[in-house]
């Protein structure tokens, strides 16, 4: 009966079709033409290739006219098709490895400039550092020989010496030796002008380190420009990958999507190559890693897993679906406390659990009233709830932190305890001290970011402004601001009070003891404190000064202690981390380092 | 003209005696519901406060998404926060942002459409092409950036909405009055020299009042839908205020933990307001409409 | 003066139009709140850094010049024929061609819309047309309230609840993503040095002549198109159906009837034929909603179009980025209007402009 | 005698508003032989044409037949299933409608105007040889045939007409009822189009009833006259009777406000007041608001159709107390 309405219908969906896929077309059809000339000069000729393919395009036509008359068995014997699929499908489970997650490489792959946790993890599966971090390392981090196999630092740890392993091959059979370990540093290091915060800038590498000097075919020494205890640390992180000179240029690459040295197995020697990196507007859509025939380690049936696939998903939710569905065999990062804590009970999957490195502290602006006053600080401070704050939020999967420092790392304190939670008494004393009471409460804006830069950020600011009021002291604004927004406003100095995050770059102290008085945080402390400010510097550097580390957990103690006395930023609590993986899935390690080391996943039955 | 008089008796009479619709077929009947729903929301919101069991903002009033039950009729959602209470108030912030987005849509639309047909020539031509222009983009892109550079707040995000929807008060109210324009009644108020603006408010204003009503009718459930929209990409007010745009969100992030309470209840209610409105609207455009009179 | 004469006129009447689009947005971006550059730097924004950054994103410029840049990139033709897309400048946050990320992003908007317009005008017209010839009954009613239902329901939320029926619940579709990763993408057309492929996956995927992959396709843009041509049909139902009534008021309707003519000539050849075209118009402008609509669904199903693009940059304060999909949007818009106008010419003998 | 062409018999015809129930059409009769011209007359809202559409069982939404009967040469096609009903329209009763410029459809081309109509109602009739009949119908009301494939909105509002006319006979039917056929179309154009519906009628040897509201047109046209009031027949009666001796005051004032060329002293009357609102329509006569002898008993009481002879029936007292002296 709606013979006519249908005709109608497609009337307009052709219409809808050509108007717009002419614009792909043409696109794609110039592209061609680009591929046949690069030439614009030669355009004619190329436009004559083009007639010509549209000629061909017209018996394309023809030909299409046959396939869809093959459809017709195609779709007969289908089924057939789909058991095969199915039966290859079940063969290649065993050596393939999807893996679902929200992150995405930000920029590029080059461990000179990539500083996000995606491109550092894929950097880890396909490239290969001096020193490693033990997997499952508990207590802080233990080093062990990777590319090199023993080392040692001058007395004043400013020199440090290491031999390398012999015999390691990059994939296009360069030997690997002294000079490329010389290479890489100074590649990172010459870089660093020339782009945004690439790794090394971020972690200061131009700072540290001095010079690399070549002393044997095995042998590298660098020269630090300070006693520097934490270098295996910075060793140990992606942007000290080594590079294969031919394939990293000392000019500025991006290692992005469709750039064929993003995609060579030649360029790094780790137990996987990329074989397959697609973005679509600067986005993962699909990234493939395919098993380095070329590892040095291979002999220890190292990758485990032949092939590791990553699906890319916009939002935790829907990967918790995929997850449940079976969609894929490993869920990583941001699925949410609650999903997970369902999923433990969930037969179908197993879930993983793991210290995290992932901190969040509120900051207060001390360049105006009211936290210009050091009492209001710590009456603000006392007021917390950080198990409130945990258990509400995170259902229990965060841990209260009394310390810059994470648990699980050198230096790790309980300061902030003597202030204690939600101790109301105290805050009312400093605050009546401070000349706030019932009757004229201390009132401030407290900003938290709203784009999703930060894990339930609305929520804590909901629960923390709740636990604030709660004395009754104390009156709260939430306000809040996207990620852009957020980071002006705190650069600006214009927040009072806001809650911001941080993720180590190195395992080691020494990348958080600094946030009490980082100058990017903007809180004005060093200004306003320089006292205090300096001792704390002091007592940092001394801390990176020596190897001994009971010596080390006293001084960074002593550091926690001045900044519970002055309260600048106050630690409110340390993620933990998780992974959610089908029933079969082994040989995941979570440890401090927050690596997720693929190469060492298999699939058992 | 006969149409457009018809038009605005029908508008008249139906002021006149609202009861009358009943009379009026489905179409009268769809106005009637519709205004009942909305009278109810908003007499719901404004009274949350008294009626309300639990403070909507306190957190932990009960186990976290605790499914419905006695207690906690709607549930309660990932921070322990009794839906219910939220629910009764929740409407407040989507009502204001809307309100004030009509009104802005209204107060810029409509002159500027009936000046810019009024004047004619390049004038008009000028302005037709800056409204088309934002007319033919995806609205919701102009609202998210708009609500982007403004901030959070009700203004801003009513100000975002209504640069979306002012082009098409603009555009109804200007084909109207091209059509009014040339009839004889204005032409002859033109003929006894009255002036632009008497002919403006007195001759062509009142006849383009029901296609306005419809519009903002419209307009309104759009409006309500949009601020939702721009809530779920995260571009909502302030958490602290119970809105159902956030619990909406919340929802979504926590249905896959199965609290298909969370996000059904506030869901609801926002179908529910632009149900009323829209019904509103398509009752009147329905009675409105000349040509579908017998 | 003639249809091609007309659409000459518009395609260049669209000029002025995307250029005050364009400018609108230029402003608009750099009024934004926070900088593209900040967004570079957490720990060391020394100012040095920041300059140097500046220059690199082209920002230490006068902003007129930034503006007068921008332009010139976008009528860059040899640039165009290089890379087969036209200069949008560089991303200010990952450095890529605009030009390549967004017409890499497009064609899964473009597939969307298509479909969906599809499903809501199929659901529209049958629904329309059944409604009106059973005016003011009870199928009537109930055609009406489903179109206005659809209208007032959340895209997303109507999104979210397929996926928990069909994704979580029943298990039969896949809740986001264009593709299943363990389907790599279609090909397209690969016959001796030519290759051609649309991007729309659905065609891709039959010009490679697989048919699986068309499945799997289908399969994953079913609830997207579906979820959004829902919340269009209400609309459509709407116009086809007041649309209808008037015109089966109208004498040359009564005039055949008195010729005794069949229904179904009547309802389709005389009643629809006419009435469509109004409609058809609607749908034109439609279009721009559906867009709008369709920045929802993509983040509702993690479908990466453009939609999700404009949304993440306009985190990242990325001008150009969003710069250049404004343009395309409008571009895109225009041509659908384009494309309606002269079917609407085609449709309807009277016009010959 | 044999059966006319065709009886109405006391037919009724309601619009249910939501306002209320409008009796458009109220015991109307009359009966037309082959060859004959019927005029309906009355002003605007008289419901001639709802009489009109009713024959063709296409009263407008909401209206529907209540009572009565219309017999096609015999057959009561108030009875007929729609399906019969359709190969009725068009092929046996054929309607002209007021309005050329709108009774054509805008996207259709004349020549399918003609096939779908041909084809429809002779199926074994080719596409092909429709269009040669549509031609030469075309040709016959002057129309060049070249134009068969143009437009409707290509057309003037007389070629248009002409047009009308010919889907109207393009089946020969047996009645043709053309509803204020000129009164869209300037006079010299009326003229024609008159005189080629009374050529064709004649041609055809079919019936043809003519709704006008210009009595003159009716008189100087048709055989029988029927004068509508209010939905009432005031008046039914062979022209020449009619010219002769109106009775029913009403007539009397219509004729009167005719301009006739042989009195040239004669003014102008129109009659007085308007015609009555249907929905609330005056008790007893409907005409006597407006009605210079109306008497107590007329606005109480309605005056029966009653014969003063030679087949002139008249509603009104005056005459129905003259008819019982006799």
């Amino acid at each position: 009966m709606n013979k006519i309405d249908l005709t109608i219908a497609v009337l307009v969906l052709i219409a809808i079709i050509i108007s717009s896929s002419t614009l792909v077309y043409t696109t794609t059809v110039m592209s061609n033409v680009s591929t046949l000339t690069s030439d614009v000069s030669t355009l004619t000729t190329s436009v004559g290739n083009l007639t010509s393919t549209i000629g061909t395009l017209t018996t394309i036509v023809g030909d299409l006219a046959e396939k869809v008359g093959g459809y017709s068995e195609a779709i007969a014997n289908l089924t057939a098709r789909l058991a095969a699929i199915e039966a290859a499908l079940a063969a290649r489970e065993k050596e393939t490895l999807i893996v679902g997650t929200t992150d995405s490489v930000e920029l590029t792959l080059d461990p000179a400039q990539a500083y996000d946790y995606f491109g550092w993890c894929i950097l880890q599966q396909i490239g290969g550092t001096l020193v490693a971090v033990k997997p499952g390392s508990t207590t802080g981090a233990d080093f062990v020989p990777e590319l090199a196999e023993s080392w040692n630092a001058s007395a004043d740890l400013d020199v440090w010496d290491f031999t390398l392993r012999q015999g390691i091959k990059f994939p296009d059979g360069t030997e690997f030796n002294a000079t490329h370990v010389k290479y890489s540093f100074d590649r990172a290091i010459g870089l660093i002008p020339s782009i945004p915060e690439g790794a090394p800038a971020g972690l200061g590498y131009d700072a540290i380190i001095n010079r690399t000097e070549v002393l044997g075919t095995y042998k590298v020494r660098f020269y630090l420009n300070f006693p520097f205890s934490p270098f295996l640390g910075i060793l140990a992180c992606r942007a000290s990958t080594i590079v294969n000179p031919k394939y990293a240029p000392m000019a500025q690459v991006n290692y992005t999507a469709g750039d064929p040295r993003a995609s060579t197995p030649v360029a790094f020697v780790g137990p996987y190559y990329l074989a397959k990196w697609d973005r679509v507007a600067g986005r993962d859509i699909e990234i493939r890693l395919d098993a380095n025939p070329y590892y040095w380690n291979a002999t220890s049936e190292y990758p485990k897993t032949e092939h590791v696939i990553f699906k890319f998903y916009s939002d935790p939710s829907t990967l918790r679906l995929a997850v449940e569905a079976g969609d894929v065999d490993m869920a990583f990062r941001h699925i949410s406390a609650t999903d997970v804590l369902d999923l433990q009970t969930n037969p179908n999957v197993k879930v993983w659990w793991g210290t995290g490195a992932f901190i969040q502290y509120l900051c207060f602006q001390e360049k105006y009233a009211p936290f210009n006053d050091t009492r209001v600080r710590v009456a603000v401070t006392a007021a917390l709830n950080r198990s409130a704050l945990c258990n509400t939020v995170f259902l229990g999967l965060a841990d209260p932190l009394y310390s810059i420092i994470p648990p699980g790392m050198l230096g790790h304190t309980e300061a902030f305890k003597k202030l204690g939670d939600a101790n109301y008494t105290l805050t009312r004393s400093l605050l009546a001290e401070a000349g706030y009471d019932e009757s004229n409460p201390l009132t401030f804006d407290l900003w938290y970011e709203s784009s999703g830069h930060y894990p339930s950020s609305a929520d804590q600011a909901v629960v923390i402004k709740e636990a604030l009021e709660a004395s009754g002291v104390i009156h709260v604004n939430l306000k809040s601001a996207d990620w852009a927004s957020y980071k002006k406003n705190r650069d600006d100095e214009i927040m009072q009070a806001y809650i911001y995050g941080w993720y180590p770059d190195y395992v080691d102290p020494d990348d958080y003891a600094f946030l009490y008085w980082a100058k990017w945080i903007h809180t004005n402390y060093d200004k306003v404190n320089p006292d205090k400010y300096n001792q704390q510097v002091d007592l940092y550097n001394q801390a990176r000064a020596t190897t001994n580390t009971t010596l080390r957990a006293e001084l960074y103690a002593q550091i926690d202690d001045i900044a519970v006395e002055m309260c600048s930023v106050v630690p409110l609590y340390v993620s933990s981390a998780w992974a959610v993986t089908k029933p079969n899935i082994y040989g995941i390690y979570l440890d401090i380092t927050q690596d997720m080391r693929y190469w060492l996943i298999y699939i058992g039955e | 003209m006969s149409k457009i008089r018809s038009k605005l008796n029908v508008l008249k009479h139906f002021i006149s005696e609202f009861t009358s619709l009943t009379k009026r077929g489905p179409s009268g009947w769809m106005v009637i519901i519709g205004v009942i729903i909305v009278l109810a929301i908003v007499l719901m919101t404004l009274l949350s406060p008294w009626i309300s069991p639990h403070n909507p903002a306190a957190t932990n009033v009960g186990p976290i998404r605790a499914p419905p039950s006695a207690e906690f009729p709607l549930g309660t959602n990932h921070l322990g926060q009794d839906m219910l209470s939220r629910i009764l108030c929740g409407g407040s912030i989507m009502l204001q942002v809307s309100a004030l987005s009509v009104l802005v849509c209204f107060l810029i639309g409509v002159p500027l459409g009936l000046f810019s047909s009024y004047v004619g020539g390049n004038v008009d031509k000028v302005i037709s092409l800056i409204i088309d222009a934002v007319y033919a983009f995806p609205g919701l892109v102009i609202a998210i950036a708009i609500a982007a550079m403004l901030g959070p707040g009700v203004i801003n995000m009513a100000l975002s909405i209504a640069v979306v929807y002012i082009p098409s008060y603009f555009r109804i109210v200007r084909s109207q009055v091209l059509s009014i324009k040339e009839l004889s009644y204005v032409e002859a108020a033109k003929a006894i020299g009255a002036k632009w603006h008497t002919i403006l408010s007195r001759y062509i204003f009142p006849n383009v009042v029901p296609s306005i009503v419809v519009i903002a009718t419209i307009n309104f459930a759009d409006a309500v839908l949009t601020a939702a929209g721009l809530t779920f990409i995260g571009l909502g007010i302030s958490k602290a205020i119970p809105d159902w745009g956030w619990d909406l969100y919340d929802g979504w992030r926590y249905l896959s933990s199965g609290a298909w309470w969370i996000i059904t209840f506030p869901g609801l209610m926002i179908i529910l307001i632009a149900l009323g409105f829209t019904m509103i609207g398509e009752g009147l455009s329905e009675l409105l409409n000349p040509k579908l009179q017998h | 003066m003639g249809l091609r004469s007309y659409i000459l006129t518009r395609i260049l009447l669209t000029i002025p139009t995307l250029l005050l689009l364009l400018s609108a947005v230029f402003i608009v971006m750099r009024v934004l709140p926070g900088d593209p550059v900040a967004l570079h730097f957490e720990k060391r924004a020394t100012p040095e850094t920041m300059e140097a950054m500046r220059r690199v994103l082209g920002m230490d410029k006068p902003l007129w010049m930034q503006y007068v840049d921008y332009l010139s990139g976008l009528v860059d033709i040899p640039y165009l024929f290089e890379h087969g897309y036209p200069n949008l400048g560089k991303s200010m946050q990952t450095f890529e061609d605009v030009g390549g990320q967004i017409f890499s992003a497009f064609p899964a908007t473009l597939e969307l819309a298509i479909y969906s317009t599809l499903i809501a005008t199929l659901i529209g017209i049958v629904l329309g047309v059944i409604s009106s010839k059973h005016y003011h009954s009870i199928i009537d009613h109930l055609i009406r309230g489903f179109g206005t239902v659809t209208y007032a329901i959340p895209i997303f939320f109507l999104g979210i609840i397929f996926q928990l029926i069909f994704g979580v619940y029943l298990r039969w579709l896949p809740t986001g993503l264009r593709l299943s990763p363990t389907v790599s993408p279609p090909t397209g057309l690969n016959i001796g040095g030519i290759h051609i492929a649309t991007g729309l996956y659905t065609i891709d995927s039959l010009l490679e002549g697989n048919i699986f992959k068309f499945f799997e396709c289908v399969k994953a843009l079913l609830l997207p198109s579906l979820t959004l041509g829902l919340i269009l049909s209400g609309i459509f139902i709407r116009l086809t159906r007041t649309n209808m009534l008037e015109t089966l008021r109208l004498d040359f309707v009564t005039a055949a009837k008195a010729r005794g003519l069949n229904e179904s000539t009547i309802t389709y050849g005389y009643a629809l034929r006419n009435a469509f075209l109004p409609v058809l118009t609607m749908m034109g402008m439609q279009f721009a909603i559906l867009l709008g609509g369709a920045i929802l669904t993509e983040t509702t199903f993690s479908w990466p179009g453009l939609g999700r693009y404009i949304v993440d940059r306009i985190n990242f304060r990325d001008y150009t980025a969003i710069q250049g999909a404004i343009v395309m949007f409008g571009l895109f818009v225009t041509l659908v209007s384009l494309a309606v106008d002269i079917l609407y010419a085609y449709l309807d003998p009277r016009i010959r402009y | 005698m044999e059966t006319p062409l065709l009886k109405v018999d006391s037919l009724f015809v309601d619009y249910p508003t939501s306002r209320g129930t409008i009796h458009a059409v109220e015991n109307v009769s009359f009966s037309l032989e082959k060859g004959e011209t019927l005029g309906l007359a009355g002003e605007s809202g008289s419901g001639k044409s709802t009489l009109g559409l009713s024959l063709m069982r296409l009263v407008p939404y909401p209206g529907v037949i209540v009572k009565g009967s219309i017999k096609l040469d015999g057959t009561d096609i108030t009875k007929l299933s729609e399906n019969e009903m359709r190969s009725i329209r068009g092929k046996r009763i054929a309607y002209i409608f007021q309005d050329p410029m709108t009774s054509l459809n805008p996207v259709k081309k004349i020549g399918d105007h003609f096939t779908e109509l041909i084809c429809t109602h002779e199926p074994n009739k080719s596409r092909e040889e429709a269009l040669e009949r549509a031609k030469k119908i075309l040709k016959n009301l002057g129309i060049p045939s070249e134009r068969i494939n143009d437009y409707p909105h290509q057309f003037s509002g007389g070629m248009r007409q002409r047009i009308m006319i010919g889907l109207a006979i393009a089946l020969n039917p047996d009645l043709v009822i053309a509803d204020e056929p000129t009164t869209a179309l300037d006079v010299i154009v009326q003229a024609k189009i008159l005189d080629l519906l009374e050529s064709l009628r004649d041609a055809y040897g079919m019936a043809l009833i003519l709704i006008s509201h210009d009595l003159s047109i009716i008189l100087e046209r048709c055989d029988k006259v029927l004068i509508l009031y209010g939905g009432h027949m005031l008046e039914y009666a062979s022209t020449i009777e009619l010219h002769k001796n109106p009775m029913h005051p009403y007539t009397q004032g219509l004729l009167q406000s005719i301009p006739n060329i042989e009195l040239a002293d004669q003014r102008l009357r129109a009659i007085p007041g308007s015609p009555p609102d249907m929905l609330h329509p005056p008790k007893g006569c409907r005409f006597w608001p407006r009605c210079s002898y109306a008497t107590e008993v007329c606005r109480v009481k309605e005056p029966p159709l009653v014969d003063v002879g030679h087949n002139h029936l008249v509603r009104c007292f005056m005459h129905s107390k003259e008819a019982s002296r006799h």
